[in-house]
């Protein structure tokens, strides 16, 4: 069985998406990270359906698919509020709230 | 509502049986005072002496009834006992009845029982009726007490309460009376001189602002004076105990507008409080080891110790922590700093509670619980103990600084404080019937003597300093002079007055070197002590009688003389005098010459120099045998107790070497001290003192001339010398002692505690202990303010967060796990 | 292709769904309603818009009433295998989510409508969120609670920043949702592997493989690690809790409350299905790791709530710290779990009321002091006594105090620390007992404001309090004090609950 | 009656204040004497259902719970509402009846800044049904409740009508109760589960622990538990400091109350639940608690010493005169406990009646520094022979109310229940009787600095008015009492004596 070779993949994926998510200081490179992770978890998710040999695992990745379209689409139109507001999605500089 | 008790013939006596009358009437009195007082039209004063006479007149009635109560109890024993032993030995029998309390013979106590009813002549025990008795020889053996039927047992009258007064874990606990020779005694004493007092007062604090609360207080004083006497257990007896150190401190601090007065009045009741204490733990410690049961009744407690069924240590124990209540409330060596003080009070207060009753309750504890103290002392056969020790100390402290005083009340006070002394001693080497004769002697020609003082000082613009402000009274109040001059010859022990008989007994009663048969012990340095007390006392007060009434009245020159002067007066005392005389007091206008006193004052003081003359008869040694038997140690046949509650004592007899000894001791010490006056007056009619002491003479030259001028230096040698050193180096440094180590450690106590208050409150409770509370709240405040820094409003920073949390624990867990 | 697909779907064990329209009548009530207002948004009935509050109130109250029915009738109903299950713990959450929403719908109404914001949308997204919410109360299943979790993510993400043209709420909502999808993402990476262990998204199936024999393996650890972090973050428990604070104060305040309760609440409800059905077998995993959070967010929500001057920012972390406790029945899953499933459930129901009510109190003063200062507190009982006592009671309960409701709350969670009577429990317990003593002393800096303080301004005109806003903190307050006096009234509930785990295959 | 009395009168003594509470929020703030006539008639009302109750009491079996109402409550953790009153509980719940009329009467015209008699009635009649409950409670949980619902109020009351610390005082005086009171649940829980009881009925569990031989070393745990608790509350040495602060901050009527009442109900914890429930730990414990009961007499006399304001030091004597309390109750014996029960009432009373004092003469002089003080029997002979009695009440005066609970108290340190180190315990005999003499010290001391004297400069040409009519209705039943209970002590001991045999019985004596 392969499974061990997804799993792999979907670890460096996650990992990336980590990466990603903490260093990036562009909003939207941190929202492509997230899918990345995301799609790390579809790797596993269909790994894992046909190791089981369910169609669980697809259904869950479909439906995580799904819901990261929803959710992308609603983070970009936070990204593009922010960026209305403030010219600039610069992360980092978002800290008015803090202490 | 009473139950007579604890054996008592159903004749004992109403009065005796129904005792708790006696406190309550003072007390109703005092209520009625408090309330009504202010509208009665003498402002109250005549609810006390009304209540005052009543018990006066109800405590005669009881001794009469208690002098049928033993003579009942002889005779019932008696004829127990005639056919049993007696009749046999007939010699022993007449040896018998020279003993106290040994009237059991069948031939005497069948006479005694029928005759006397027809008493009264003022003190109790005087007044043996005319019983025809065997005159046996007046010096009869010393008794050897065989067996428990030496005594006749005498039952105490006790009544309880049926109800409980309290009750604890099943213990029920009554109230009750207890009452015996002794406490009958007690009782005439504290009614005599309570009424006496209270009609003196009217006159003596009329006008004063507080008058109405004076005779309130009074009335409390002499009710819970009276609790004491009659309390039938420990409990009952502390709270009377506390209640006259309150009246005590409420009466101190009469005129408590002066810082002074409520300083006396506190340290007084806070030294009492320290024996208070002892008190309290002695009490505890017989409660639970006297007896069968718990029990804080005094006649089961005495009972249990007489017995001896109580351990050894424990009534040690138990007698160190009384004698400690005993040294505080009657002024004992080292806690009598307090007396003196004690005399900021209003005179009147100062005869009745700091001379003639409250001060001698702890002589009075001692007796009551004597078998506590005879057995936790081993008195018998003992040569020194605790109790004589401390009696003997005070009573020489007592009388050298009665020396140096100025006030003329000191000196009194001084002088209590030695004769307290004396009756602890007493007590504790066994003397008991001594000592309790000695405490009612006392009563009688010291509160003659207060009240004698007060009356000088009430003719000399309210100062007591007899340097000042007295001399050549005798001229201005002869009544007061004549009374004092009773009072004084009593106390300095002058024979034919009863001061030299109870002394006598005592000095007698300690047995020192064999001198005297049938004590208790050899207690030759109490015997030494008391002597040279003797002779101390009647030196002090024969200058305090010389300085008062003799020479020429010096208070013309002084600065009291006018009234605007007042303040300068020197002593901490009543200079400063009841506020309303400023007023009324007539004698002021008429040239500030001094004039008797009025028949308020002067009636009391002439029943008490009567009385300090007549309590002589009430214990006439029983080897006179000029005298009727039945007039001889009447005090003792009535007064102690006989029974088992009380330990098996033995009675010292009269002896002529310590009686001739005394003698001398008083006579030549009053002799020095008046020789020493006359010089004193021969060079400076004004003066007080000699100006230059022995101690100023220098230069080699002036020594032979010196000599011969001086006749050989004998004058100077009695004069200057011996009563120079006595009065002068010993009593400055027994008083320096007294002034700045005794009272000094007693204030301070204050001082070091209200440091060790501040220390404790400042660093250990507001820094430490409040602190660590309020340091761990800053504690927790800054590391909330550490924490928040984290928040810095980063978004990846707080993904790092999670992301590391999670990173960490999942490593944690996989790898632990 | 598509017909080997088919042909592939054909030999599948396929089974007709069996649909029992009983159970789910709620979420068909809540769902029909809903598109109603969506209705009334999108065909611009202007005049209809002004109902659109009422109609969102009358949304949640009328899907409780197939939940009486439901309850009267008793029987616990499950559907798809198990993995959408309705009994009483399903339909008492159900309630309270419903009724935490009719709340905010008061709480909203006004502050909506007197502010710039957009209105009948945020109705619409606040009941798809409470959708969420309910339907996560049913939830057995992985991707049913993946799919309840968004339903109820993303409608907040988009409420929390509602307030279009303010910096402060913007960023409230970028905050939220980066660390919600971000957790979402580390969750469901978490979730693929239980699912790849076990073979089943059926919270059942998962326990039953965890618990067997190799149930030791690294991957489940790091699963479990990985789901409980994702539902942590959404619980706020320290050290997930970083998004509250900030969210909660720029976001408008009746979000805030949605947020502090409902959403909050909801990832407890997730945590009791995953832990007590799912990860039951693996206590020794979930015990010490919930022991950590625990501890952690009582002791940190605490400590950093003591140096807030801002009382929702206050709130935030005393949320923060509310979680702990919340948490703590957790950690003694393994040994106590019916104690610990009591003493959560009542904890959420009780914490739901009383936090609810405090915000009712903070939205009603700002209406008048414009500010969420604790300073701006100041006086507040001189002026509007009504409005302070009710504040008193909100925040006494939170601190747990007598006879208000936090008191049964706490009471339950230290009865289930102590009954498991091990070490853990009693520590935590200490903990406990500490955390709630500092707690009352930030509670105690807005108590002491509104009744030692004069109003900062001098300005001691009396507060205008709307009718809704009135009702929202009758109906909390009366709860708050209810539940204090009489907690056999959630006893009842609770009680009712201790079957559950049976029943949902536990 | 009898009836009613049994199934209803205790619950009405409980409620009926929060009733009173409830009717006077509803009615406008502006109607004050209606309000303080509610308040008054409230509590006055409470009373005489205390009065028809002690008049049905049955004193023959004062060992037993009487009136007691037994009904579910919360099911789910098997706690009931029980309630019902034996002859520990009576003396002070009569003291609590009479104590609160009293402070309402004395508020009458002395309400503090900010004034607003509308709260501060209706805060002192939660309190009072909280203080009643907590008296009357049989169930652990009941009791919790009880004991609790006084705080918030007592903190208001400090925090809104104090003095000038009164915020620091009230937040202190909430976090350290509120403290205790954690660890005190803790110890009910493990009480609870320890013993498997299916119940937290306070006679239940003492029989479950002693028919489970509950180890010794889980009934230390648990009794420490309760001590924090019930010890904050008294308080002991070292957890006293809120003491000072709440007391001296606190208005007249707070510190009455707190002084009366409050601190009862840790001292009332310990003998009601701490001791017949855990006998062993107890026994363990006890050499403790009487040795930090005896600092906390030494130590609270040597803060008095150290005062400067006149309300503080007495504040400070209240830390001493629980001391007493708690060496009785550490002795384990009956006459150390009956001395405490009596202790709490006299304490009470004299303590409550040092306070109104202590009130009354701040509200004419605006001060309470004693050095500013003096003359008070000049300006206000009343007052100043009130202070003087009160104070020679408080430093344990035979005849007084305050000697009872002193004396019995040193009395059975001599003699500790067998197992205690009776060495150990005569010393603190020693100690506790040493602390009488700092007691007269600093009382007395007090009311030299204070009542004697002159009047300074300041305050000399001022005109003092003497007690108000209001203050004499408040205080002559206080001042009567003690003297009443200092002359016939049975009126309490006769309650308490067979009641306190069954604690002491339970603890194997």
């Amino acid at each position: 069985m392969w499974l061990n070779q997804f799993l792999i993949l979907g670890a460096l994926l996650f990992c990336i998406g980590v990466y990603g998510v903490l260093a990036r200081r562009n909003g939207v490179m941190v929202l492509m990270s997230i899918e990345l992770i995301l799609n790390a978890v579809n790797i596993n998710l269909v790994a894992f359906g046909a190791f089981h040999a369910t169609p669980a695992g697809q259904v869950f990745a479909l439906f995580v698919i799904a819901v990261a379209a929803a959710e992308v689409g609603v983070g970009l139109a936070l990204v593009l509020l922010i960026y209305r507001n403030r010219s600039s999605i610069d992360l980092e500089s978002v800290d008015l709230l803090k202490g | 509502m009473l139950a007579a008790e604890a054996g008592a013939a159903a004749s004992a006596g109403w009065f005796l049986e129904n005792a708790w009358l006696f406190p309550a009437v003072p007390f109703v009195s005092f209520l009625l005072i408090l309330f009504f007082g202010r509208k009665m039209p003498k402002q109250g004063a005549e609810i006390g002496i009304t209540a005052l006479a009543i018990v006066f007149a109800g405590a005669l009635i009881a001794g009469a009834q208690w002098i049928s109560h033993v003579n009942a109890a002889e005779s019932a024993h008696g004829t127990e006992e005639t056919h049993s032993t007696d009749e046999t030995h007939g010699t022993e029998e007449e040896g018998h009845s020279t003993e106290p309390g040994t009237t059991e013979d069948g031939t005497h106590s069948e006479e005694g029982t029928s005759t006397e009813e027809s008493h009264d002549e003022g003190a109790l025990a005087v007044s043996g009726g005319g019983r025809s008795v065997v005159l046996g020889p007046s010096l009869a053996l010393p008794m050897a007490e065989e067996g428990g039927e030496a005594h006749a047992s005498v039952p105490p009258v006790i009544s309880e309460w049926k109800s409980d007064w309290w009750t604890v874990g099943g213990i029920d606990f009554q109230v009750g009376t207890f009452v015996d020779g002794q406490a009958v005694m007690m009782l005439f004493v504290v009614g005599l001189i309570s009424l006496l007092v209270h009609i003196y007062s009217t006159d003596y604090v009329h006008g004063d602002i507080r008058y109405t609360h004076f005779f309130a207080f009074l009335s409390l004083f002499t009710a819970s004076m009276l609790l004491l006497v009659l309390a039938n257990n420990l409990v009952m007896f502390i709270t009377a105990w506390e209640l006259v150190g309150v009246c005590s401190f409420a009466l101190i601090g009469h005129w408590w507008e002066e810082q002074n007065n409520s300083n006396a009045a506190l340290k007084a009741f806070l030294t009492n409080r320290v024996g208070d204490m002892g008190l309290l733990i002695g009490m505890i410690t017989l409660f639970f080891t006297a007896g069968q049961g718990r029990t804080f009744n005094i006649y089961e407690i005495n009972v249990a110790a007489a017995s001896g069924t109580v351990s050894d240590t424990a009534l040690t124990v138990a007698a160190l922590c009384l004698l400690a209540a005993v040294m505080s409330k009657s002024g004992q060596f080292f806690l009598h700093t307090w007396l003196p003080d004690a005399m900021a009070g209003p005179t009147p207060v100062s005869a009745l509670i700091h001379a003639a009753t409250m001060v001698v309750a702890g002589v009075y504890m001692i007796a009551r619980m004597y078998p506590v103290f005879f057995e936790g002392m081993s008195i018998a056969g003992g040569s020194i103990n605790a109790v004589a020790l401390i009696g003997a100390i005070t009573t020489m402290v007592g009388g050298s600084l009665a020396f140096v005083q100025r006030d003329i009340k000191k000196v009194l006070a001084y002088s209590t404080v030695s004769q307290l002394g004396y009756m602890v001693m007493a007590l504790g080497v066994g003397a008991w019937t001594a000592a309790m004769f000695h405490l009612m002697t006392h009563a009688f020609f010291k509160a003659c003597l207060f009240l004698g003082s007060g009356s000088v000082s009430h003719a000399c613009n309210h100062s007591f300093d007899m340097k000042t402000d007295m001399g050549g009274l005798r001229k201005y109040m002869p009544k007061t002079h004549a009374t004092f001059l009773v009072g004084t010859l009593a106390l300095a022990g002058f024979p034919l007055m009863s001061g030299f008989w109870s002394k006598d007994e005592i000095l007698a009663g300690t047995g020192g070197f064999g001198l005297s048969e049938g004590a208790n012990g050899r207690y030759s340095l109490m015997l030494v002590m008391g002597l040279i007390t003797g002779g101390m006392t009647a030196a002090y007060m024969t200058r305090c009688y010389w300085l008062t009434f003799m020479g020429e009245w010096r208070g013309a020159n002084s600065p009291n003389a006018h009234h605007g002067a007042h303040a300068a007066a020197h002593d901490d005392h009543d200079a400063h005098a009841p506020a309303g005389h400023d007023a009324h007091d007539a004698h002021d206008a008429h040239g500030g010459l001094p004039h008797e006193s009025g028949p308020r004052i002067t009636t009391p003081l002439l029943i008490l120099a009567v009385l300090a003359f007549v309590a002589m008869f009430a214990n006439i040694p029983g080897q006179f045998g000029f005298v009727p038997e039945g007039w001889r140690l009447r005090f003792e046949h009535y007064i102690e107790p006989k029974g088992e509650y009380f330990p098996a004592i033995s009675h010292a007899e009269f002896s002529p070497v310590i009686a001739i000894l005394s003698l001398i001791a008083a006579a030549v010490a009053s002799g020095l001290a008046v020789a020493y006056y006359r010089k004193v007056e021969a060079q400076d009619p004004m003066g007080t003192e000699l100006v230059d002491g022995p101690t100023s003479k220098a230069g080699l030259p002036k020594v032979a001339y010196n000599v011969l001028a001086n006749k050989f230096y004998l004058d100077w040698l009695y004069t200057d010398v011996i009563v120079g050193f006595v009065k002068g180096p010993l009593a400055r440094a027994a008083n320096w002692f007294n002034q700045n180590v005794l009272d000094g450690i007693v204030n301070g106590t204050a001082t070091v505690s209200k440091r060790i208050a501040g220390f404790t409150y400042t660093v250990l409770d507001q820094q430490v202990v409040d602190g660590v509370v309020r340091g761990s709240g800053i504690g927790a405040s800054e590391t909330g303010g550490l924490l928040r820094r984290m928040q810095n409003g980063r978004v990846q920073g707080y993904a790092a967060l999670m992301f590391a949390a999670a990173a960490v624990l999942a490593g944690v867990f996989v790898l632990a796990i | 292709m598509l017909a080997s697909l088919v042909a592939q779907a054909a030999q599948l064990p396929f089974d007709k769904p069996i649909i029992d329209f009983h159970a789910l009548a709620p979420e068909i009530v809540l769902v029909s309603l809903m598109s109603l207002v969506l209705l009334v948004d999108v065909f611009k009935l202007e005049e209809g818009r002004r109902f659109i509050p009422p109609l969102t109130g009358i949304a949640m109250l009328a899907s409780i009433i197939p939940l009486i029915s439901l309850a009267l009738d008793g029987a616990d109903r499950s559907m798809f295998g198990g993995a959408y299950v309705v009994d009483n713990l399903a339909l008492v959450l159900k309630a309270m989510f419903l009724l935490s929403g009719y709340v905010v719908t008061l709480l909203a109404s006004n502050y909506l409508a007197e502010g710039d914001f957009w209105e009948s949308e945020f109705y619409l997204m606040m009941l798809s969120s409470i959708l969420g919410m309910v339907v996560m109360s049913s939830s057995r299943d992985l991707i049913t609670i993946f799919v309840a979790l968004e339903l109820l993510s993303i409608p907040a993400y988009l409420m929390a920043s509602w307030e279009k043209r303010n910096l402060r709420s913007n960023e409230a909502g970028l905050k939220y949702y980066l660390m919600g999808v971000f957790a979402s993402a580390l969750m469901l990476y978490g979730m693929s592997l239980l699912f790849g262990v076990s073979g089943s998204t059926l919270l059942t199936d998962i326990g039953a493989a965890i618990s067997g024999g190799d149930s030791s393996t690294p991957i489940v650890t790091l699963g479990i690690v990985l789901v409980i972090v994702g539902f942590g973050f959404k619980v706020s428990a320290v050290p997930f809790h970083s998004w509250a604070p900030d969210t909660y104060e720029g976001a408008p305040t009746p979000v805030t409350a949605f947020l502090a309760v409902a959403s909050k609440a909801a990832g407890f409800v997730a945590l009791i299905q995953l832990v007590f059905i799912g990860f039951l077998g693996r206590a020794d995993v979930v015990e010490p790791m919930m022991w950590v959070l625990a501890a952690a967010s009582m002791t940190v929500g605490n400590l950093i709530a003591l140096r807030q001057t801002n009382v929702v920012r206050l709130l935030a972390y005393s949320g923060v710290a509310q979680a702990g406790f919340m948490l703590a029945p957790f950690a003694v899953v393994g040994t106590n779990a019916e104690d610990a499933l009591t003493a959560v459930v009542t904890y959420v129901l009780i914490y739901a009321s009383m936090n609810l009510a405090a915000f009712a109190v903070v939205i009603a003063v700002s209406r008048k002091t414009q500010s969420g200062e604790v300073s701006s507190f100041g006086g507040l009982f001189g002026y509007a006594p009504g409005l302070a006592v009710a504040m008193t009671i909100a925040l006494a309960a939170l601190a747990g105090i007598p006879p208000l409701g936090g008191w049964f709350a706490k009471f339950v969670v230290f009865r289930a620390l102590v009954a498991a009577d091990s070490a853990a429990g009693y520590t935590l317990a200490l903990v406990v007992a500490v955390n709630s003593v500092i707690a009352f002393y930030y509670y105690g800096m807005v108590l002491k404001a509104m009744w030692f303080s004069d109003a900062p301004d001098g300005d001691t005109s009396p507060i205008r309090v709307p009718v809704s806003l009135v009702s929202a903190l009758t109906l909390t307050v009366a709860a708050t004090i209810l539940f204090g006096m009489f907690p056999g009234l959630i006893g009842h509930f609770t009680g009712n609950l201790q079957g559950l785990l049976a029943a949902a295959g536990g | 009656m009898k009836d009613f009395l049994n199934d209803w009168g205790l619950t009405t003594m409980v409620f009926l204040p929060l009733v009173g509470a409830v009717v006077m929020m509803l009615i406008p703030k502006a109607e004050e004497e209606l309000h303080k006539f509610i308040a008054l008639l409230t509590t006055l009302v409470v009373g005489v259902v205390g009065v028809f109750l002690t008049a049905n009491f049955d004193w023959d079996r004062s060992k037993d719970l009487q009136f007691v109402v037994d009904k579910g409550w919360i099911d789910v953790i098997h706690s009931r509402y029980t309630v019902g009153v034996d002859g520990i509980a009576m003396p002070l719940i009569l003291l609590t009846l009479l104590v609160v009329p009293l402070i309402i009467i004395y508020s009458w015209n002395h309400f503090p800044e900010p004034h607003n008699p509308k709260a501060f009635l209706i805060l002192m009649l939660v309190l009072d049904t909280g203080m009643i409950g907590s008296f009357v409670a049989q169930d652990l949980i009941l009791f919790f409740v009880f004991f609790e619902v006084v705080l918030l109020p007592m903190y208001f009351m400090i925090g809104v009508w104090g003095g000038e610390q009164r915020q620091y005082a009230s937040i202190k005086f909430f976090l350290y109760t509120l403290f205790g009171s954690a660890f005190m649940i803790v110890a009910f829980l493990a009480l609870f589960f320890v013993t498997g009881a299916e119940t937290f009925n306070m006679v239940d569990l003492a029989r479950l622990v002693r028919e489970n031989d509950v180890a010794r070393n889980t009934q230390i745990l648990i009794f420490g538990g309760m001590f924090m608790g019930f010890g904050i509350k008294v308080p002991m040495f070292p957890f006293h400091t809120w003491l000072p602060d709440a007391h001296t901050q606190a208005p007249t009527q707070g510190s009455v109350i707190l002084a009366a009442v409050l601190l009862k109900l840790g001292t009332y914890g310990f003998v009601r639940i701490a001791l017949p429930m855990l006998p062993e730990g107890a026994m363990w414990w006890a050499p403790i608690i009487g040795g930090l009961a005896c600092i906390g007499i030494i130590y609270g006399a040597l803060g008095c010493l150290a005062q400067t304001d006149m309300k503080r030091l007495i504040a400070f004597s209240s830390v001493a005169h629980m001391g007493y309390v708690m060496l009785g109750i550490a002795t384990l014996t009956d006459f150390g406990i009956n001395a405490a029960i009596f202790g709490m009432v006299a304490h009470g009373l004299i303590t409550g009646m040092l306070f109104f004092i202590a009130g009354s003469v701040k509200e004419r002089f605006h001060t309470l520094e004693i050095a500013r003080l003096g003359g008070l029997l000049k300006q206000a002979p009343y007052m100043g022979w009130m202070l003087g009695f009160t104070s020679m009440a408080s430093l344990g005066l035979p005849g007084l109310a305050g000697f009872w609970g002193e004396f019995p108290a040193i009395l059975s340190a001599y003699n500790p229940a067998e197992g205690l180190n009776v060495g150990l315990f005569r010393f603190y005999m020693f100690i506790a009787a040493l602390g009488t003499v700092l007691a007269a010290a600093y009382l007395l001391w007090l009311f030299q600095r204070t009542a004697f004297g002159t009047p300074k400069e300041e305050f000399a040409h001022e005109h003092v008015h003497d007690a108000h009519l209001t203050e004499w209705i408040a205080w002559l039943p206080m001042l009567v009492l003690i003297v009443v209970l200092g002359f016939l002590p049975v009126l309490i001991f006769g309650m308490t004596s067979d009641a306190v045999q069954v604690v002491a019985q339970a603890l194997g004596r």
